[in-house]
């Protein structure tokens, strides 16, 4: 063990700071300092500010700050989103709700939310239409002249670009089926309908 | 050498009730309990007396040992300390090393020496003390939280990026299929099943037809409403032309075709 | 965010390391390397190298250290001790059982429960074998092709990087038997001097 008092007041907080899972006061740096050494306050504070100067001189990829609960050692702002990549993290997959809300909206676009809930027969969560929108894949493109003017979605050209098409026109035929596109025309139309009833007289 | 093996504690014990106890230890109970439930089984309390002894593990004196190794048993048992059943099993392993050294040992000319009834023994505590130096080695490694200390710097301020799932365009597909396949079976279940679109659209079409004009089909179409509306004032004007209340004329000259309403008078 | 194409890889090595709490592998540190910048394997292990000679030239608290699996930055031994005495709670301490079970498994593997109970000559190795699989120190790594099918234990990447070790090579070599082995029990401070002494019967 390297005899402690050879080590400069600097040395010893910097090693203080990496080894604890939390902010330090400065107390409780003085605390960890064998008591025939415990410095001034002043020359503390001092050192301290050293230490935050050198990673700084330095362009070191951490910074030493002062938190309400006292100094920590922390990644510095400027790396922070090249650090990011080490925290990515995958989410889950996709759950059937979404893939119908999104199918829908690829294939009836434009549509309000009350659509795709008259569509899906269950209430759309507006997460899922947040999620697609934070991915790109939908737009509001206008509002429907309906009364409280819901907000009509449609996907965008990212939504394309991700599936390699080039426009809606190549989305796979919805073969197989007796029922048609018209179908869903129906059960949206009859939505509108009951929403315009009360504007018409 | 006299050396007392529990050097360094200078207790007597007082009691008459440990007469059975080897002369060279001399541990008050309490401390004899914690001393006996430190043995790890019964190749280390052999172990031990044989390292005590200053014994040959090549040549141990069984009778000796085994004589020991019960006194210890027995102490164990008056301390009613629980004894695995491994320490009986040893007992009666070193009963029967003990006996086989007794017989004489036949050589019959022409056959390999009978193995020394020892031997397995020897192996076993030899294998064993391998693997409780090596614990000890392990032991004395620098390791973590002791002699090395990771570095734990605050990572909270860096933006967690989530990574989307990917899906394929098949599953899109999959989806609307299912969500048809729901509609269909609802769609059964309904008393009109005229799709509301049309008969919204066949009203449109009549309103604009409704001053008697002829109008050149395409402008019941708007460009702006894309292939699906398309589809709806198609079937509309199919509709109503079926229902008989508009006429589809073929102006051959002007190459278009016009829809007009039909007049009640035909 | 800075332009990753001002920051040296240097800072940008150190700032992976210092981001997480695990070692991280030469490919895992390329891996997160923006593609148009991914250096040479040798200008990696220089830039490693530069590293480590930097913090020793600054004398600095912490070090850059390779165990099995990967780098990983730590306390500097010069500090260790000073460091382990504040924060000695977190200490572990390992019973004999744990720790000649462990190194049979280390020694031996890949080995089964039956094979350590025969040789510490103990049956109960069930809980200490389940603390070993909670600690990530083992993992089961098939099974034994007689009757029962027992599984076969080995150790892992993390049991090597708990004692700072790259390989099963750098373990402690096994010793013959040795009588002045004094480690037998704490209770028995008991030297000899006669190591090799063969007493005759």
């Amino acid at each position: 063990m390297a005899n402690l008092h050879d080590v400069p007041l600097q040395t010893l907080l910097e090693a203080f700071l990496f080894a604890t899972d939390r902010p330090l006061t400065l107390d409780e740096l003085m605390g960890l300092i064998p008591e025939d050494r415990i410095p001034e306050r002043t020359v503390m504070l001092e050192t301290l500010d050293a230490i935050r100067q050198d990673y700084k001189d330095r362009e070191s990829p951490i910074e030493l700050v002062q938190v309400a609960s006292g100094y920590r050692l922390q990644i510095a702002a400027f790396m922070g989103d090249w650090v990011a990549r080490l925290f990515e993290e995958r989410t889950q997959r996709y759950s059937r709700a979404l893939l119908e809300t999104l199918a829908i909206i690829a294939y009836r676009q434009p549509v309000t939310r009350g659509d795709i809930e008259a569509i899906r027969g269950v209430s759309a969560s507006g997460n899922i239409v947040r999620t697609l929108l934070d991915r790109d894949w939908i737009q509001a493109v206008g509002h429907k002249e309906v009364p409280g003017r819901p907000v009509l979605y449609a996907t965008t050209p990212e939504f394309l670009d991700y599936f390699s098409l080039q426009s809606l026109e190549q989305l796979p035929p919805l073969t197989g089926f007796n029922l048609s596109l018209e179908s869903l025309h129906g059960v949206t139309a009859e939505k509108k309908e009951t929403g315009e009833s009360s504007t018409d007289a | 050498m006299t050396e007392n093996p529990t050097a360094g504690s200078s207790i007597k014990v007082n009691g008459a009730s440990f007469e059975q106890m080897p002369p060279d230890l001399y541990i008050p109970p309490d401390a004899l309990e914690v001393f006996l439930d430190r043995f790890e089984g019964p190749l280390d309390l052999l172990l031990y007396l044989i390292r005590r002894e200053n014994i040959d593990i090549l040549d141990i004196p069984v009778a000796e040992i085994t004589r020991q190794y019960m006194s210890y048993i027995d102490m164990m048992q008056t301390m009613s300390l629980e004894l695995a059943a491994e320490y009986l099993l040893m007992a009666a392993i070193l009963a029967e090393i003990k006996s086989r050294m007794l017989l004489p040992r036949v050589v019959k000319p022409g056959e390999a020496n009978e193995e020394d009834p020892r031997a397995e023994l020897v192996r076993r505590l030899q294998e064993y003390e391998q693997f409780r130096q090596a614990a000890h080695a392990i032991e004395l490694l620098p390791r973590m939280d002791r002699e090395h200390h990771l570095l734990h710097i605050d990572t909270s301020s860096i933006p967690s990026r989530k990574i989307p799932p990917e899906i394929a365009l098949d599953a899109v597909l999959d989806a609307m299929k299912g969500v048809m396949q729901r509609l269909e079976r609802l769609k059964h279940h309904r008393i009109f099943q005229e799709p509301l679109s049309v008969r919204e659209r066949m009203v449109e079409i009549l309103q604009k037809l409704g001053a008697g004009r002829s109008l050149n089909y395409r402008t019941l179409f708007s460009a702006g409403e894309g292939r699906r509306g398309a589809v709806v004032a198609l079937l509309a004007i199919l509709e109503l032309c079926r229902d008989a209340m508009i006429n589809i004329d073929i102006d051959e000259a002007e190459g278009q075709i016009l829809v007009s309403p039909r007049r009640q008078t035909e």
